[in-house]
């Protein structure tokens, strides 16, 4: 497997490391509720298709990026940097 | 009162792993260099920081701030793109490298890692082919061409390879190393550019 | 030399050097062949017909092909050490000394007494082992399976370390072209010319494929000219690289392609430096499969004796290494390929006795031939049994009115049509796709990026492979951004007849008919699984283990599929598809390995300070990545308890400096660095003041306690962090996440300056005394200028910038000093020049382990991601006036449960008797049982000081039970101690020692 | 017909012509009592245990495929009970005890070995953790052993003991763990479902949920509606699939494990063998071949199928542990796809939807959990309270902080 890392390129996903689905935001600050936390830090959508999930170039720039895959082919359709992908939220 | 007058002297990273000398068959395939006592420090900038820290440092060496994965060299100074607002600024000697530091302080996050990094220059006629037997990144000229750095990892060790100006023997590539990994990477590349025959040699300042 | 001592050598002809003559032992048998041989060539120039004993019912086995696709002659290759079981003769190249051996027969391959399974045969059908050997159930064990699996196995693996060396590459291309036929070299033209760079792998020493085993013309001329023009243009391409021996066996994603090179496999034993064999992880933008096709037998009774061989195999050792197979030759063929062998067997000097073809219109060409080479033609015929105990002696013919009549040979070309090799093409679990047209599987959805052509892609003919190779080298670069001028005219190939009608199987044969050769699955096994039900694929399969061997069922899957078929009444396709899995064939685990064993099989780590602890006699121990010193024995300290305890007694009296460089270090910067730390630490930051350290505590986003250390304030937007040994990386990764992914709009700068310093511990009522000696003279730090959390820049050695932090993990006074890692091994001198008037000593992690428990301060024990802050007895540092990582989750009902297993310290009731970690805590008078199970012991240390050993332990409800009085027990050590309960701080609870 | 010895002579003179379908290949009633999705093993395992301990027979497992064609055919074969926490070591013992008188009670030879499972250690750290492990399993009732180097050398002296980057320093033993003929235990346990008038429905996948206000009332198929009083979820990887028909988001994440098996070989290794200082495990199969796996490849995917880096990964721990092995070939290399949970433990309980009971989160451990997750499963399904050694596997644990987590990963599957 391959990812095109913004930053550095085309590299091999040895050089990256897996955290999980991009989706879930952190309820920040202390209004934050135990039960949307409990759903931030567990729940999974884990679909079987199209998954944008988060990986650290651990090997190479250490940039934390947003990778648009499909579970079922490992086909990427999309790399982002965490500032393309917020921008991309917001529009 | 420290004058029990020990003399500190600096150990150079490849003190104990390598040394001028040869290995490997007799053709001198892959040539080493070791670079001791280089001034290395990482810059990481704020965006709004950037512009400053760029006039300064064309100002003081003449080096303009690559925004993408490439080196760019003076007489005396080198510097890397690290990473997405992070640089490492190598000076040939760190003598008088301090001084460069504090004056850049004001312009980024400094950190001096003069001792931290291990320093490597490859050339030779096979020093690719030796170099495929563990960096993961195509070095293929038209991939790879003079000052295109990369940071990857080669056997299990993170380190960060700049293609330098070419030499009499074509491609020299300068690869640098966390210093407490130095003996274990020393390891791979011994055995990988023992089939082709490899010439070290020291340089220091 | 002559061919005379190889009685089936050709005296012309080949691809072999008969001036270079090669020795080599079979079964301890001495034998010559020719350099260009392969083991299975030279065994059949020498005439040996029988190599090897079948799996289950160890019957006499030979050479059926000529190529990987070798179900039949695996032998075991070199001895001792080097010695490879399962090895295919027929890719071995020969070389000088070769030692083969036979494979599961006992005492010896003509005699195998196991062969009275064939006498069993009935009994041992498929699956036959599910349905007996369960009474009694103890027996399995003790004695079935060790019946199975002595049987079971073929070759035997050397069980000695492998004395080769093996590496890893990296290669990238533009165009991965997978067989060097003539598709693959056609491919490689085009692409190449058009300046893309291309990568040719072949799995065979020499590159041509079929064009090397047949009597071909290319454009008028011997394809082997054309051959050696284009072999000679690739080579004058600069972008273009061949790589014989190379076998890709893998196809992952986004274009990666697992290859194997076999270096050094052709010679005795590799020349010095030199690798055995090399993996290479080769990625490509396009790829295009060239990889040919695999000849099919046919499924009759007898099919497996030695002497039955693929024709297009017959061909091979004819034309490629002037070898005659038989000199009494049968051809039995479903079409008109079958008929070039006996043409090929004729001119090499053998003799043709019959063609069996079950056509009953022949072409007259096709008989014209069969006149001309004097073989009887028998038309709409069949081959219904093979004949002879250790090798073929004769065949019996049946005609379409049931007439059988035997007719003596030695052997037997089958000709049946050819699978393509598609394997790669199914990698990624798409299926091939049924051709009605040709009775073959071909390739269905292919991974992205490949391409397939000629045989390999159902188009049989020379012409076809040609003008595929060209038409998908030009696409392939040009894809990937080189285009080509016009397309190239497709070479004039001499015409090849292709008519075919296959056979699956010949019934009525008495005796075993075999599908599966290497794995004896036979007819009849394929129709049970029909009546119990093993109908889909891969209950087929699993259930009687067709296509399970070594050759990952080259041979056999189809003919399994259309007996299937039959059985079910549903066509080949409607009853499965069977998908490859990789590797196309099998791969030595050392070659995927590389240089990543023994030591090298992970980075060791060392401490700018290692060459010093060396010097002083330390013994190191693996703590994670580094390597670190355990203790410092000396001379006549005959165990690690005396050196240890001496080492704690220095420090706890005098004085004792001790390497910590390997903790993680993190320089961090920004205006809002201080609000980083207060959200990623659950207590406060806000408030210390620069030139301060304070211990910090980080939790992860579920409550649970991820990392200690302590976090200084060089100045106002200026920290370093520490972390531990264990943790650096991890919590560095952990900061960049929150940094970047959690609250972009703070700014904060994170560098990793763990390399950057060395960093030693000096501790002890005379550590100031020491480090006065060693920092330099102006700057103060006596207590009152330098008091406990001081961390502050100084200089050593006149000049040279070194921190200072007053911090203790022993709990003695003392001081952490960082100098830039080149000083490392100059600082620990200086500070032993320094410390020697006050008894100054080294020591380790075990003493600084001994230290801390006595302290009961946490470390990785007790840092197991299992306890919270409560649990650590640090539950006051979790602020309540700020939001931080894992701030909600660590108030879940569970996590603060009033019972919870909380630390606590142990001392044994007995001071002589000694603890240990992992055992658990019962009640006295309680029975040892998981019900009573209050917690466990984390730590344990024999403390000089108190002269007994103690422990910390997480207790249920701990806390409030200090006094009382449990048993540690330790079943797994026969251990069972009465301990008491106290306080985990075993030595200064009042801290006094720390700000001396 | 039953399976004996005798049998087996007999049809043997009959030439083998009297031997039937081992499962009849069932076509779909309209409704069931209960209805079990997957065909895999637990799910067979589920609908036998309904019908031998609970008299519910009319039960029908429907399967996508195959029977078996998932991960309890693609996975390395061991079974141990060689759990750590309070939560586990009970279930994962009952699973163990059932693995011992399987064979019998299902009346089909799934080869189960018991020739020990060996997990090395390498660190004094590790030793402790291990001891602490080995001594919960000991207060369970579980065999444990704590071996040091020289013991562990003794059982397999081929092993690395000299240049190791991470030396042997002992083990801990379960003698009673060992290796089963993953495929006969999903044929074994159709097999004795089908005789106990189970249908058994290959080919026929769950297209949806038919939930009425908050009850199920049976599933659409590819091959029609099938109505049922109770539907129970046993489809590993596929959970959050299945659970999502049912708009239930699952705390599991589905990943890819590869498993490989080298060429067959003679008798070389008669246990099995875990290193402990990377993510390999070992042992050999009555064939011959080296069944050989590591760490899952660290991504969701339900493809089936992994990747080169966690190939060499697998590999380098080979030879690391045992450098005999370098000759040795890998003949072949597959992936099945994981459930893995927030907290490496098993779910086992109802779910929001009345009649719709939940058993997933299996990680990597599923295969030797099949007979007691069967077991409790089935317990759960036809008593509607959880089995006493099931009780800790509940959906809402991570929400009250009940986590099982035997390694103390956290919450992040791919550490478990």
């Amino acid at each position: 497997m391959r990812i095109a890392c913004p930053h550095c390129g085309s590299r091999d996903v040895q050089e990256f490391a897996y955290l999980g689905d991009a989706a879930p935001r952190r309820p920040d600050g202390m209004e934050a509720t135990a039960a949307a936390m409990v759903d931030y830090v567990h729940q999974r959508d884990n679909p079987a298709g199209s998954h944008r999930e988060l990986w650290y170039h651990a090997a190479g720039c250490h940039a934390w990026l947003v990778v648009t895959r499909d579970t079922r082919t490992h086909a990427i359709d999309a790399v982002e940097t965490m500032a393309q992908a917020r921008a991309g939220a917001s529009a | 009162m420290a004058e029990i007058g020990m003399a500190w002297t600096a150990r150079g990273a490849w003190t104990g792993i390598a040394a001028a000398g040869a290995f490997g068959t007799p053709h001198d395939g892959v040539r080493v260099q070791l670079r001791e006592g280089l001034g290395i420090a990482s810059l990481i900038a704020g965006q709004e920081q950037e512009p400053a820290l760029e006039r300064a440092l064309d100002s003081r060496y003449g080096l303009s701030l690559p925004r993408g994965p490439s080196a760019v060299s003076s007489a005396s100074h080198t510097l890397l793109w690290s990473g997405p607002g992070q640089w490492l600024l190598l000076a040939a000697s760190s003598a008088g490298f301090a001084e460069d530091c504090a004056g850049l302080a004001g312009l980024a996050a400094v950190a001096e890692q003069s001792d931290g990094r291990a320093v490597l220059s490859l050339s030779g006629a096979m020093v690719r082919q030796t170099l495929a037997k563990g960096c993961m990144v195509d070095l293929h000229p038209r991939a790879f061409p003079v000052g295109t750095t990369a940071l990857t990892s080669i056997a299990y060790v993170n380190i960060q390879l700049w293609r330098a100006e070419d030499g009499p023997e074509g491609a020299v590539y300068e690869i640098m190393v966390p210093r407490s990994m130095a003996g274990s990477f020393w390891s791979w590349f011994s055995a990988s550019a023992a089939e082709f025959g490899c010439a070290i040699t020291v340089s220091r300042d | 030399m002559s061919a005379s001592t190889q009685p089936f050598r050709r005296g012309d002809g080949g691809l072999i050097d008969r001036s270079r003559p090669l020795s080599f032992r079979f079964d301890g048998q001495g034998y010559q062949g020719f350099e260009g041989d392969t083991l299975a060539s030279a065994l059949l120039a020498n005439g040996v017909r029988l190599v090897g004993r079948s799996f289950k019912y160890h019957r006499p086995r030979g050479i059926l092909s000529a190529g990987p696709e070798e179900p039949n002659a695996l032998v075991e290759l070199r001895a001792g050490a080097r010695r490879e079981p399962n090895t295919r003769a027929t890719v071995v190249e020969l070389f000088h000394g070769l030692e083969a051996r036979s494979q599961n027969r006992w005492p010896s391959l003509a005699f195998d007494l196991l062969s009275v399974n064939s006498l069993l045969g009935p009994a041992l059908q498929a699956g036959f082992y599910y349905k007996t050997f369960m009474w009694p159930a103890s027996f399995w064990e003790r004695l079935y399976e060790p019946l199975i699996r002595r049987a079971a196995g073929l070759g035997r693996a050397a069980g000695l370390e492998d004395p080769d060396h093996y590496e890893k590459a990296f290669a990238f291309c533009d165009v991965l072209i997978i067989g060097g036929g003539p598709a693959g070299i056609a491919a490689a033209l085009v692409a190449g010319r058009s300046g893309a760079r291309v990568i040719l792998c072949d799995e065979d020493s020499r590159l041509g494929g079929r064009l090397l085993a047949e009597r071909r013309e290319i454009d008028g001329q011997p394809a082997a000219d054309w051959l050696k023009e284009a072999l000679a243009e690739l080579a004058s391409l600069p972008d273009v690289t061949i790589m014989p021996r190379s076998t890709v066996f893998g196809v992952y994603d986004h274009g990666v392609y697992g290859v194997v090179e076999r270096v050094t496999d052709h010679l005795a034993v590799p020349p010095p430096h030199q690798a055995r064999q090399r993996s290479w992880r080769i990625t490509a933008r396009r790829a295009v499969l060239a990889a040919g096709a695999i000849e099919r037998p046919i499924v009759f009774s007898g099919n497996d004796t030695p002497g039955v061989m693929l024709a297009g195999a017959v061909r091979t050792y004819l034309n490629r290494y002037g070898v005659l197979p038989g000199r009494e030759a049968v051809v039995f063929t479903t079409g008109d390929e079958g008929w070039t062998t006996a043409r090929d067997l004729f001119t090499a000097g053998g003799r043709v006795a019959a063609i069996v073809d079950p056509r009953t219109a022949l072409d007259p060409e096709l008989t014209a031939l069969a006149a001309r080479i004097g073989a009887r033609v028998f038309a709409g015929s069949v081959v219904c049994r093979a004949s002879g105990s250790r090798a073929l002696t004769a065949v019996d013919i049946r005609d379409a009115s049931g007439r059988e009549q035997t007719i003596a040979c030695d052997l037997l070309a089958v000709s049946n049509g050819w699978n393509p090799t598609l394997h790669l093409t199914s990698h990624q679990n798409t299926r091939p796709v049924w051709d009605e047209a040709i009775q073959a599987f071909v390739p269905g959805t292919m991974p992205v990026g490949l391409s397939v052509a000629g045989s390999a892609a159902g188009r049989f003919s020379l012409a076809e492979a040609l003008a595929d190779g060209a038409r998908l080298g030009r696409e392939a670069a040009a894809d990937s951004g080189f285009d080509s001028a016009a397309e190239p005219a497709t070479p004039i190939t001499d015409p090849e007849g292709v008519a075919l009608s296959p056979v699956w199987r010949v019934k009525g044969g008495k005796g075993k008919a075999f599908v599966d050769f290497q794995n004896d699955v036979t007819d009849a096994d394929i129709e049970l699984a029909a009546r119990e039900g093993f109908r889909p694929v891969e209950h087929l399969k699993r259930f009687t283990t067709l296509g399970m061997a070594t050759d990952q069922g080259k041979t056999s899957n189809i003919a399994g599929l259309a007996i299937m078929a039959e059985q079910t009444g549903k066509t080949i396709p409607q009853t499965g598809t069977t998908i490859f899995r990789p590797p196309y064939t099998p791969v030595a685990i050392g070659a995927l390995a590389g240089h990543h064993r023994g030591r090298d099989f992970r980075p060791t780590r060392l401490s700018p300070t290692h060459s010093w602890s060396q010097n002083q006699g330390a013994v190191f121990i693996e703590a994670g990545a580094w390597m670190r010193a355990q203790y410092y024995p000396r001379p006549g300290e005959t165990d690690w308890l005396t050196s240890v305890n001496r080492e704690v007694l220095a420090v706890r009296n005098e004085v004792g400096i001790c390497d910590v460089s390997t903790l993680g270090k993190i320089d961090i910067q920004g205006a809002d660095a201080v609000d980083f730390l207060e959200r990623v630490y659950c207590n406060g930051f806000r408030a210390l003041p620069v030139g301060k350290a304070r211990y910090g505590l980080m939790l992860r986003e579920d409550g649970f306690v991820m990392d200690d250390g302590t976090t200084s304030r060089l100045a106002q937007t200026h920290f370093l962090m520490t972390t531990t040994t264990a943790n650096a990386g991890k919590v560095m990764q952990h900061l960049e996440f929150c940094h970047q992914v959690l609250w972009p709009e703070l700014n904060v700068r994170l560098v990793s300056v763990s390399e950057q310093w060395a960093q030693a511990a000096i501790a002890g009522p005379k550590a100031r005394a020491v480090l006065q000696g060693v920092v330099d003279a102006e700057h103060d730090i006596c207590n009152k200028a330098f008091p406990y959390l001081a961390a502050r820049a100084v200089t050593v050695g006149g000049g040279i910038p070194a921190r200072l932090f007053r911090i203790s993990f022993s709990g003695e006074l003392a001081y952490e000093l960082a100098v830039p890692a080149g000083y490392g091994v100059a600082m620990m001198e200086a500070l032993m020049a320094a410390g020697a008037a006050h008894g100054i000593t080294p020591y380790g992690t075990e003493a600084l382990g001994v230290m801390r428990i006595e302290k009961g301060h946490v470390a990785g024990n007790e840092l197991s991601g299992q306890t919270t802050a409560r649990d650590l007895g640090l539950g006051k540092m979790m602020s309540s006036k700020k939001d931080y990582l894992g701030r909600l989750m660590a108030q879940r009902p569970a996590l603060v449960e009033a019972d919870r297993p909380r630390l606590v310290g142990f001392k044994p009731v007995d001071p002589t008797q000694r603890l240990r970690a992992g055992a658990h805590f019962i009640g006295i008078g309680k029975a040892a049982t998981m019900h009573h199970d209050e917690g466990y012991m984390t730590s344990v240390a024999y403390s000089p000081v108190l002269g007994h050993w103690i422990g910390l332990g997480l207790l249920r409800n701990g806390r409030e039970r200090l006094g009382e009085r449990v048993r540690a027990v330790d079943p797994v050590r026969n251990g069972d101690v009465e301990i008491e309960i106290c306080s985990p701080v075993f030595v200064d609870p009042e801290g006094t020692r720390l700000h001396g | 017909m039953r399976y004996s010895i005798f049998s087996l002579a007999a049809q043997t003179l009959k030439g083998h012509r009297g031997w039937t379908p081992a499962w009849r290949d069932a076509a779909p009633k309209p409704a069931y009592d209960v209805l079990v999705i997957g065909g895999g093993g637990h799910g067979l395992a589920t609908a036998y245990y309904l019908a031998s301990q609970h008299g519910i027979t009319n039960v029908a497992v429907i399967e996508k495929g195959y029977i078996g064609s998932g991960n309890v055919g693609r996975n390395t074969t061991i079974i141990r009970s060689n759990y750590l926490l309070p939560g586990n070591t009970p279930f994962y013992e009952l699973s163990l005890k059932l693995w011992e008188g399987l064979e019998q009670d299902i009346n089909y030879n799934a080869m189960v070995s018991q020739r020990g499972v060996l997990n090395l250690y390498h660190s004094d750290a590790q030793r402790d953790a291990f001891a602490r492990r080995g001594n919960a399993m000991r207060l369970a009732g579980v065999d444990a052993e704590l071996l040091d180097r020289e013991q562990v050398r003794a059982m397999v002296p081929f092993l690395n003991y000299s240049d190791g980057r991470f030396p042997i320093q002992g083990g801990l033993l379960q003698r009673r763990g060992g290796s089963v003929r993953h495929d006969a235990v999903a044929w074994g346990y159709a097999r004795a479902a089908d005789r106990r008038g189970v249908d058994i429905i290959q080919n026929c996948e769950v297209t949806g949920l038919s939930i009425e206000n908050g009850r199920i009332t049976g599933v659409e198929t590819t091959r029609g509606p099938i109505r049922a009083g109770k539907v129970a979820l046993a489809v590993a990887g596929n959970s959050s699939r299945l659970a999502a028909m049912a708009g239930m988001r699952l705390p599991i994440e589905s990943h890819v494990l590869q498993a490989f098996v080298s060429e067959g070989l003679k008798p070389l290794i008669d246990t099995v063998v875990t290193y402990g200082a990377g993510h390999f495990y070992i042992s050999q199969s009555d064939k011959g071949g080296l069944v050989f796996g590591g760490d899952i490849d660290g991504y969701n995917s339900y493809a089936q199928r992994g990747n080169l880096p966690v190939i060499e990964d697998v590999m380098e721990s080979a030879m690391a542990l045992w450098p005999g092995l370098g000759r040795v070939r890998m003949l072949r290399h597959w992936g099945g796809v994981m459930d893995m949970s927030m907290d490496g433990s098993p779910i086992i309980d109802h779910t929001p939807v009345e009649g719709l009971y939940l058993n997933a989160g299996w990680c990597y451990g599923g295969f030797k959990a099949t007979p007691a997750s069967g077991f409790c499963f089935a317990h759960l399904i036809a008593r509607d309270t959880p089995h006493e050694v099931a009780t800790a596997y509940r959906l809402d644990r991570f929400a009250t902080g009940h986590v099982i987590d035997e390694k103390g990963a956290g919450a992040q599957p791919n550490l478990h």
